[in-house]
């Protein structure tokens, strides 16, 4: 029943199916008076069956797309968007039902597959076996919601089973469906429906603060969302009619992305009436950066993350990290890109800039982090600052390289914050000052920590070093002198990592810490995948490659037809 | 010159198309009767709801029975059109809706329940007129039926002073606002020589452009507004709407802020986009007759409008008095509709206001099961809602995610239309200024986001004052479900909503 | 000498203000309503003049009689009211009802 | 300077499809001991662990014999295997595949790596036999194999450069091997990261080779943002310009072959298109200018700075010290054989390159020589013996960069193997004396071993022979070849300024060197098999005066924090040491001691017992490299004896293609200045002789006393640790501190800022409503006050404050309406 012209859909809906059971079963727990245990459990199993059939339909989407399609014509020229389901949605509004994949979200789309459910693995109290099983705080089933105080606060994954399942399922939904909208309208709906979960996910199963990175995660997102708005109307309101779902033409304006690329190409928006007197593709550009740039999270914009990551749950750092910073420069690649490539190419540099920052300055600002979490999250920051620069260089080299990067670090840093959470359901800590020694009592553990962090500080053979030799050897010929300045990342990424490693692993083993269990089967399911999927992805990157380049060279094509 | 025969004839074929006021008027006079003749019986409070509710369903069966071909009632009174309709439709809806809300609340007991009803049914039927008046007389006639009806409800429960307090700031600033719009409407009547709100285009070109005819025009058209506005509470006709608000019964305050908000919308649709309009083509853009700036000052106070109101709102932490505030700043975009002065622009005006009463009676009722419990509709009683009374707040989380404006909700549809409407202008000669207009009204969306936010901590984040679950009758269940139900269907299910706005706005009678 | 049009718009300005004025400035509940009524009369002021002078018909009379009419109605309420508020408060002075502050 | 030769066409690619199952073995026995070894060790025992190990070496070492015979068979120039697996990456200009090659001096390369490679593994069996985690160091040395193995056969530098990594992570693992012991874990840690500042280095110069390959640039709107514009010949094809399909090198025919031209990785495409003149990239390259540098120089000189980082040359040298942290084998393997000598390899392999920019050339050879130098100066007094070997070791092969620097690719090339061979004697006879005296590396503390350890004293002696350039052996032919060359160089330049002085200069100072190398190894040799035996007081005192906790503190780079547990390093480290003596008794891969180590080591000091030969395992490796570093000195009998070319020169030929011209000068000369390097290496041994055999002499004590600050500053390695730590550790600590502070407190501001904001505007609303509302009406009422007395007093109440604030309200909406045209 699953078809190439409906996979997507089935991606998208399954999760809010598997919450739609969720809610029926609680509404049915009233009538029946059913256990909390039952509804707690039957909740978990539900949402572990839809989030693997999500990423069946990810992998299926990935199986059946071809790099090489001519994909949907418009206006006679191929954009390779394959899968495509569309149907008209609000008629008035000329909104429609519009998604497909082409090379560039079809990553994204695999990548949200793995990850949702490797976080819907982490969210699962289950398989903690072994001889020793971890204390996770408040473990025990009995649940009066918010029975807490700070110091032992009861885990994440019995406080409020199925409201969490719930969120976590409509966050997935969220995220899918903004990855392959093709209806800026469509887009923003999923883009505000994934926002909203996290903002719960965070600020009820979070950590001591979570209020705070929650409201804050919360503005900051919202800021951006509301100028995305503006910017789309204004584009919207700039743009000629197109052919809608049913053949007829659309009333006077579109929302249809693939269109409006075309008449970007075709200079509608840069020959635009000014807006104020600031021309207004440029104008339109900024908007849409700035709340893009927000999600990535760019330079001055991005101290919602660390306090996001610290206080979320494991499974919410996981997808944040993995996820919703993809969506930042997919935003970019798809929106600003397409439909506005002369303020691109006027704002070029001043990204590149950014990007610079990105990598340098959180690159030194992890260097100096105590907090386990807080590390690897700007380390998250200087990562993503590599996507931002070779999206400014715009070479072909250097933007395959650049989205490359959002898939690696989607597959490398959910593992880190995995480990992060393997330790901390262990120490109730996360001050690396206060590990040490640990390798001595987890051997395992230490021995996948170890992978992940030489991964993300770019080792070759590992996935983090191809893209960023190729956004290095990319943005080489553009940007010199920025490039130059990035390259010396490598050294202070080296150094924070290993000095982490240093900390918590090597030394005298912290006698407080011994007994500690090693991982568990749970932690292993997710653990070793990801880690096979970075070596995989280290020695043959052609493979997701091959998907992307045509996608990409076309969209530089298009900024700068020949 | 002496009644001619015409005259009795056209009123005898007025009232076949005013059977559902007709309803109303009778029904709410024998509801005091009802009161008195089940002064007895023990189930009072019961009947009497449903005795209302019937009512409703009357007036409703007629009105859905009525056609909205536009046409002038009683020589020019008031008109009969769908757009009219449409806001009859809404207005039945919230009473009803407050029937529903008001019967269990413990705001009014039996013995006082019933001539609450009458009363209620009364401001009905004054808002219909309201929606479907063309002449200042009638205009006024409505409105004062209205506002003097809301002034006793206002007040209406015993020794409680915040009440009474509420009630005479109410029939203060009330009867000052029509005094001044009275006194407006003489000036318009001497100069345009008429008082058939739909000729007043024609006449306002003969007025010469003198200063003092300029003055008196714009004098006048000011403070006819000034009775719209402070009906519809925009600044600077505001100010009772948080005493008021606060004090009256909390069912009231939930249908005074929807029902007479949305009649002061029609109201101020029909005098301003229908009447002080080039009668641009239906579809198209008009602008304002004469040398009325009305859409840029409209625009203005929508501005400040919104402004004051989420900022005023900020620091608030009793519910009631927040949502007041917030009301106010709702009015402010409902007002960027007007300042269109557009087609999309009013239909935009008519789309909010349906949002506004599904969303916002939702987010009362969420106060109301709260106060109703703790006897305190401040902020610090929903700490912990989320444990203790999970669908109250899961739903009024709904709700303040609609009135922020967050798709997928039916206040994500009218806010988006309204900000369709004012981009629309911004092509436009004076584009710059509805441009800046938009920003504003963004900004003011992240504000809003900031308060309603608060309450979104309090209820899920925060711990509770105390652990006891919060209980409520299950009829609140079903309404709290119904209207969060209601507002992300109609977020995602929009098309009926805007075909029916589209439809009832074509039939707008223009004389 | 006869009285213009001007001479009653004048009379019903100064109508108006004093009304305005009585409203603001007065302590006592009921003279704030008279103040009210003072402002409708005002306007009656300038119906029965515009109708007399200008326009002709009897729009503006009838107009008049609807709004002495609602006028009365309107002063039965507030004296209700400030019944109540005499009641609750023990005094009619609108400077005591200030429960409500921003 | 001549260039690359017309003669020289494209190379011949002979296909080898079994290649890649060279670096596989390890890599699989890698995999094994990595995932299974704990249960192998602790169910089959530790022998399983290292006979996969071995096995696997075997293995490799025989597919390369495999692959040597396959190329002995082949005409002289078409020596070049070739297999490729898949392609890795294809973006753009950039198109790789992983694939291997072996040309003459990979291929030597592969069987030093291999063959070594297996005897070190022999030896760490006796070596390592208690260490509990058995399998994790049989682990960490097949990846290290595998690693290597990728380095030297990679047919592109991509391939190249996973090595590159590879190997340093592999030496990361291996030095803090012992990782509870905190200074060697951050001695693994500061390898790792100045390796990163070379790998910085290289990127960028490879960048830069690239991207002046075909010089295509993407055609971008903002020009002034491409720094160098390319010479015409090389702007992109039309296929280039269009990014739609990727475009690889686009190819030139010379005379019937097509030869790729365009930028590339991969080496053979890179060596074709420079050195064949026909393509004219050699021209083009030649021209390029970069910041007004030759752009060549700056390619090779920044190559060169990954060659620092690898191969311990100055200033980047300072990590090769500490790495003798690792467990001995490791030294030898890796810190010795062949990992350190990687930047040779690549210079050697971009000879072509290096040809073609003097003063590149002239870079190479100073640093080398001044390391050279600088090191030996080192290594006179340092008293751990395998500090002694590792500044040695710093200083041989600043000698090799001396011969590729001076264009000697087949002589540095040479020394290489020869210093394979004897250096990795000598790390494993160090080995096996420390492992004689329970882990004492402090010659002071040994003597009189000869006597106890009779094979180790003669393989040692035997290499120490070796490195100090005697005729015959495998050192003298290699070093003297070197230092004759380098003589003979006149054409090298200084940034850019011609400096024919300079090749002389060189030859002074590096035969300067050769004297000091041949001074502290027979020193070395002297004090720690002459005499009688000074050993057995145990550790105590050891670390008192001990050399490297003079700079212990400096080189915890960031972690300040752990100055305590640096000090309480040593008794993990001495629990090792007490497993020692077990193996030593032959008693092979007894557990129970492995666990009874650590309470052992309480009273080790009276338990340790006279030194004793190490076992056979042992004794047979260090046999065997002690015949090889004597042996290999038959590839490289110069042709002055023999009156044709060393047999490695000619087996290199083909792989250097680069021609650099020498001076002539009579056989004379050449005889003189070979008596001179065997002078050289007299006089050293001479001195050491005369002041450390036997452990007589006072004189070393009192010169010590008479210069005792000049002895501090080099006894403690002219403090470069501490200047690093100083220069560069705590600045960018204290910015990484200092920015974590800015961006808590200043950009995190901005938001909470926001949210203040609006807190302040809605308490200036309510002001705004409080006062001036208020105040107006006051103000107004003052003002009626003021006007009229007749009026009576006025008084407000709050909704009369509303109303005025309505009516000022409408007054203000109609002047709006007259604001408005």
């Amino acid at each position: 029943m699953i078809r190439p012209d409906n996979v997507l859909v089935w991606a998208t809906f399954l999760p809010v199916i598997g919450s739609a059971v969720i809610l029926a079963l609680m509404v049915v727990r009233h009538f029946l008076g059913l256990k909390k245990r039952f509804l707690d459990q039957a909740s978990r199993v539900v949402t572990m069956v839809a989030s693997f059939l999500m990423l069946v339909a990810s992998i299926l989407a990935w199986h059946w797309f071809d790099p090489r399609a001519q994909g949907l014509l418009v206006q006679g020229k191929a954009t390779g968007v394959q899968m495509v389901s569309r149907a008209i949605w609000i008629r008035p509004f000329n909104v429609e039902w519009f998604v497909g994949v082409d090379g560039l979200s079809i990553s994204m789309v695999l990548l949200t597959g793995i990850i949702s459910f490797v976080a819907a693995i982490a969210s699962m109290p289950w398989w903690q076996g072994g001889a020793k099983a971890i204390h996770m705080a408040g473990m025990d089933e009995d649940d009066h919601g918010h029975g807490d105080d700070e110091h032992h606060p009861k885990h994440f994954t019995v406080r409020m089973v199925p409201g969490y399942m719930i969120l976590l399922l409509l966050l997935m939904t969220g995220m899918m469906g903004t990855f392959v909208a093709l209806d800026m309208f469509l887009f923003y709906v999923f883009w505000e429906v994934m926002l909203l979960p996290m903002y719960f996910l965070i600020g009820v199963w979070g950590g001591p603060r979570r209020e705070y990175a929650a409201i804050k995660f919360f503005l900051y997102t919202l800021a951006g969302s509301v100028l995305m708005l503006l910017a789309i109307i204004a584009v919207y309101y700039r743009s000629l009619p197109a052919v809608m779902a049913d053949g007829t033409l659309s009333a006077r304006h579109t929302f249809n992305l693939l269109e409006l690329a075309a008449q970007g190409r075709a200079g509608q928006f840069a020959t635009a009436l000014p807006i104020l007197g600031v021309a207004f593709s440029k104008i339109v550009f900024v908007a849409f950066f700035i709340g893009f740039a927000i999600k990535i999270p760019m330079f001055p914009f991005h101290t919602w993350l660390p306090d996001a990551h610290v206080e979320a749950p494991t499974p919410i750092s996981v997808i944040l990290a993995g996820i919703l910073l993809k969506m930042g420069p997919y935003g970019i690649l798809r929106f600003n890109y397409p439909l506005l490539p002369d303020a691109t190419e006027w704002a070029a540099n001043a990204i590149a800039v950014f990007g610079v920052i990105n990598i340098i300055y959180a690159a030194y600002v992890a260097l100096a982090q105590r907090d386990f979490k807080k590390m690897v999250a700007y380390s998250s920051v200087s990562h993503m600052g590599f996507t931002l620069l070779g999206m400014a260089a715009m070479t072909p080299m250097a933007i395959s390289g650049a989205v490359y990067n959002m898939f690696t670090h989607g597959i490398i840093s959910p593992a880190l914050f995995l480990i992060v959470g393997v330790i901390y359901d262990r120490a109730h800590h996360r001050d690396m000052e206060r590990f040490g020694g640990l390798a001595k009592e987890l051997p395992e553990y230490s021995g996948l920590t170890g992978l992940a962090f030489f991964a993300s500080l770019g080792l070759p053979g590992l996935a983090g070093f191809i893209p960023e030799f190729m956004v290095l050897a990319g943005s080489f010929p553009v940007y010199l002198t920025f490039t130059v300045i990035s390259a010396t990342a490598v050294i202070i990424t080296a150094a924070y990592y290993l000095w982490a490693m240093q900390r918590v692993f090597l030394g005298k083993l912290n006698s407080a810490y011994a007994g500690f269990p090693d991982v568990n089967w749970r932690e292993r399911i997710m653990l070793y995948p990801l880690a096979a999927i970075m070596i995989f992805l280290g020695f043959y990157p052609q493979f997701i490659l091959h998907a992307i380049n045509p996608a990409l060279q076309l969209l530089i094509q298009n900024l700068r037809p020949v | 010159m002496d009644i001619q025969p015409f005259l009795v004839a056209e009123n005898v074929r007025s009232t076949g198309w005013f059977r559902p006021e007709l309803v109303l008027t009778f029904g709410a006079l024998s509801l005091f009767l009802l009161d008195l003749a089940w002064r007895r019986s023990e189930s009072r409070a019961r009947l009497l709801s449903a005795a209302t509710l019937t009512v409703f369903g009357l007036a409703a069966i007629l009105l859905s029975l009525q056609p909205g071909t536009p046409q002038s009632l009683f020589n020019g009174m008031i008109a009969n059109d769908a757009f009219a309709n449409f806001f009859k439709w809404i207005f039945l809806a919230g009473g009803a809706l407050t029937v529903l809300i008001a019967g269990p609340s413990r705001a009014y007991p039996p013995s006082r329940i019933g001539p609450f009803y009458a009363l209620l049914v009364t401001i009905v039927l004054g808002l219909f007129l309201m929606a479907s008046a063309t002449d200042l007389l009638m205009i006024y006639m409505a409105i004062e039926l209205v506002s003097m009806v809301s002034y006793a409800l206002a007040g209406y429960s015993k020794g409680d002073r915040k009440a009474a307090e509420a009630a005479l700031k109410y029939v203060i600033f009330g009867g000052v606002a029509s005094g001044a719009m009275i006194f407006g409407m003489s000036y318009l009547y001497g100069m345009l020589g008429t008082t058939d709100i739909t000729r007043f285009a024609a006449a306002i070109a003969q007025v010469p452009t003198t200063l003092p005819h300029r003055l008196g025009l714009i004098l006048g058209v000011v403070l006819v507004s000034s009775g719209v506005g402070y009906k519809i509470a925009a600044v600077p006709w505001h100010m009772w709407a948080p005493d008021v608000y606060e004090g009256a019964p909390t069912p009231f305050t939930a249908f005074l802020s929807t029902g007479p908000k949305a009649a002061g919308f029609a109201l101020a649709a029909r005098l301003l986009w229908g009447a002080l309009d080039t009668r641009g083509s239906m579809m198209g853009l008009s602008e304002a007759v004469g040398n009325i700036p009305w859409p840029a000052v409209v625009g203005v106070l929508s501005a400040v409008t919104m402004t004051l109101g989420n900022f005023t709102a900020l620091p608030q932490t009793n519910l009631k008095r927040l949502l007041a505030y917030s009301s106010i700043a709702h009015a402010g975009y409902g007002l960027m509709g007007l300042a269109a002065n557009s087609f999309v622009g009013t239909q935009a005006v008519m789309v909010y206001m349906l949002a506004y009463l599904i969303m916002n009676l939702g987010a009362f009722l969420a106060v109301i099961v709260v106060e109703r419990f703790t006897g305190s509709p401040s902020i610090f009683e929903f700490r912990g809602l989320g444990h203790r009374a999970p669908l109250a707040a899961v739903s009024m989380a709904i709700f303040l995610f609609a009135l922020t404006g967050l798709p997928p909700s039916i206040g994500f549809t009218g806010k988006y239309w309204l900000f369709v409407a004012v981009l629309d202008r911004v092509s436009g000669p004076t584009g710059g200024w509805y441009a800046t207009l938009a920003i504003i009204a963004a900004l003011n969306t992240a504000v809003a986001l900031y308060y309603y936010a608060r309450i979104l901590r309090a209820m899920f984040f925060e711990a509770p004052l105390s652990e006891v679950e919060v209980t409520y009758p299950t009829s609140y269940k079903w309404l709290l479900a119904g209207f969060a139900a209601a507002t992300v269907l109609f977020g995602i299910w929009v098309t009926p909503i805007m075909d029916w706005t589209r439809l009832s706005l074509g039939q707008f009678y223009r004389g | 000498m006869i009285p213009t049009l001007s001479h009653y718009l004048a009379v019903a300005a100064i109508l108006f203000a004093l009304g305005l004025f009585t409203v603001l400035t007065r302590r006592n509940a009921v003279a704030v309503l008279m103040g009210v009524e003072l402002m409708l009369n005002a306007a009656n002021v300038n119906l029965v003049a515009f109708n007399k002078f200008m326009v002709g018909g009897l729009a503006g009379q009838t107009f008049a009689l609807f709004v002495i009419v609602l006028a009365a109605a309107e002063a039965a309420v507030g004296l209700a009211i400030v019944l109540s508020i005499f009641h609750t408060f023990k005094t009619i002075d609108v400077r005591a009802a200030d429960l409500m502050r921003e | 300077m001549n260039h690359a030769t017309q003669h020289l066409g494209p190379t011949v690619v002979h296909a080898a499809g079994y290649l890649w199952l060279i670096p596989l073995f390890p890599a699989v026995g890698a995999i094994i001991n990595s995932l299974l070894g704990t249960r192998i060790q602790r169910n089959l025992g530790k022998r399983w662990n290292h006979a996969i190990a071995i096995g696997m070496m075997t293995l490799s070492f025989l597919t390369a014999l495999r692959a040597f015979a396959q190329m002995v068979a082949l005409p002289g120039d078409e020596r070049f295997l070739q297999n490729t697996l898949w392609n890795m990456l294809t973006a753009g200009q950039m198109q790789f595949d992983l694939a291997f090659a072996l040309d003459p001096l990979s291929m030597m390369m592969v069987l030093i790596i291999t063959f070594i490679g297996t005897l070190i593994h022999v030896f760490s069996v006796g070596y390592m036999a208690d260490e509990p985690s058995y399998w994790r160091f049989f682990a960490y040395l097949n990846l290290f194999v595998f690693a290597m193995l990728l380095l030297v056969m990679g047919d592109n530098f991509a391939v190249m450069f996973f090595g590159w990594e590879g190997v340093g992570l592999a030496s990361y693992l291996l030095i803090s091997f012992w990782y509870t012991d905190i200074e060697k874990a951050q001695a693994g840690m500061k390898a790792f990261v100045v390796n990163r500042f070379g790998d910085f280095g290289f990127i960028l110069g490879l960048f830069l080779l690239f991207w002046s390959l075909g010089g295509i640039w993407e055609p971008r709107a903002d020009a002034r943002s491409v720094t160098y514009v390319p010479e015409i010949g090389y702007k992109a094809d039309p296929a280039a310009q269009n990014p739609f399909e990727s475009t690889g090198p686009r190819a030139v025919v010379v005379d019937g072959h097509a030869v790729k031209v365009g930028p590339t990785l991969n080496f053979r495409e890179l060596r074709d298109q420079v050195v064949i003149e026909a393509t004219g990239v050699g021209e083009h390259l030649r021209h390029q200018k970069l910041w007004g540098v030759a752009l060549l120089t700056l390619v090779g000189m920044l190559m060169f700075v990954g060659a620092m980082g690898k191969s311990a040359q100055l200033p980047l040298y300072v990590w090769l010290p500490d790495a003798m942290a690792g467990p001995t084998p490791v030294s030898a393997l890796i810190h010795a054989a062949t990992m350190v000598t990687a930047g040779v390899y690549m210079v050697a392999r971009l000879s072509y390159i290096y040809a073609m920019s003097p003063t590149a050339m002239g870079w190479v050879a100073t640093i080398g020589v001044l390391t050279a130098f600088f090191a030996a100066t080192i290594g006179f007094f340092q008293y751990d013996i395998k500090k002694v070997l590792a500044y040695s070791t710093v200083s041989q092969l600043g000698i090799m960069f001396i011969g590729v620097g001076v264009g000697a690719y087949w002589a540095g090339t040479y020394h290489l193997l020869t210093h394979a061979f004897f250096k990795a004697t000598l790390f494993l006879g160090s080995g096996s004396v420390i492992l004689g005296c329970h882990h004492e590396q402090d010659m002071r503390k040994m003597g009189g071993l000869k006597k106890l350890m009779p094979v180790t004293a003669w393989t040692y002696l035997v290499a120490t022979w070796a490195i100090a350039g005697f005729p015959w052996a495998s050192g003298f032919f290699s070093k003297d070849e070197i230092l004759w060359k380098a003589f003979t160089q006149r054409g090298m330049e200084l940034f850019g300024v011609p400096a024919p002085w300079l090749g002389p200069a060189i030859f002074v100072i590096g035969i300067l060197a050769a004297t000091g190398t041949s001074f502290y190894m027979f020193r070395s040799y002297y004090m720690t098999f002459t005499g009688h035996y000074r050993g057995g007081a145990g550790h105590d005192e050891e670390h008192g005066e001990d050399p490297h906790s003079a700079h212990a503190a400096p080189h915890h780079a960031p972690a300040a924090a752990h100055a305590p547990a640096a000090a309480h390093g040593h008794d993990d480290h001495a629990a090792h040491g007490h497993a020692a003596p077990a193996a030593a008794h032959g008693v092979h891969a007894a557990p129970a001691h492995a666990t009874h180590a650590a309470p052992a080591h309480d009273d080790h000091g009276h338990h340790g017992g006279p030194p004793h030969e190490s076992p056979r395992s042992i004794t047979w490796v260090l046999a065997t490299l002690a015949f090889g570093a004597v042996a290999v000195s038959f590839l490289g009998i110069p042709l002055l004896w023999t009156g044709h070319a060393p047999i490695l020169e000619h087996w290199l030929a083909p792989a250097l293609p680069a021609e650099v011209t020498f001076l002539h000068f009579g056989h004379a000369t050449e005889w003189l200045f070979q008596g001179m390097g065997v002078a050289a290496a007299t006089i050293g041994w001479f001195f050491a002789m005369k002041l450390f055999k036997d452990g007589q002499s006072r004189v070393p004590h009192d010169l010590k006393h008479r210069f005792f600050g000049f002895w501090t500053v080099v006894y403690n390695k002219y403090y470069v640790d501490e200047a690093y730590h100083a220069l560069v550790i705590r600045p960018s600590l204290f910015l990484a501190a200092f920015l974590s502070w800015f961006d808590q407190h200043v950009i995190d501001w901005l938001v909470n800022f926001a949210g203040w904001l609006a807190r302040v505007f809605a308490a200036i609303d309510d002001a705004i409503d409080k006062y001036v509302v208020d105040g107006a009406v006051n103000g107004v009422g003052g003002l009626t006050r003021e006007g009229g007395r007749v009026l009576r007093r006025i008084e407000t109440g709050r909704i009369q404050t509303y109303l005025y604030g309505a009516a000022f309200g409408s007054l203000l909406v109609v002047l709006l309406n007259f604001l408005f045209r």
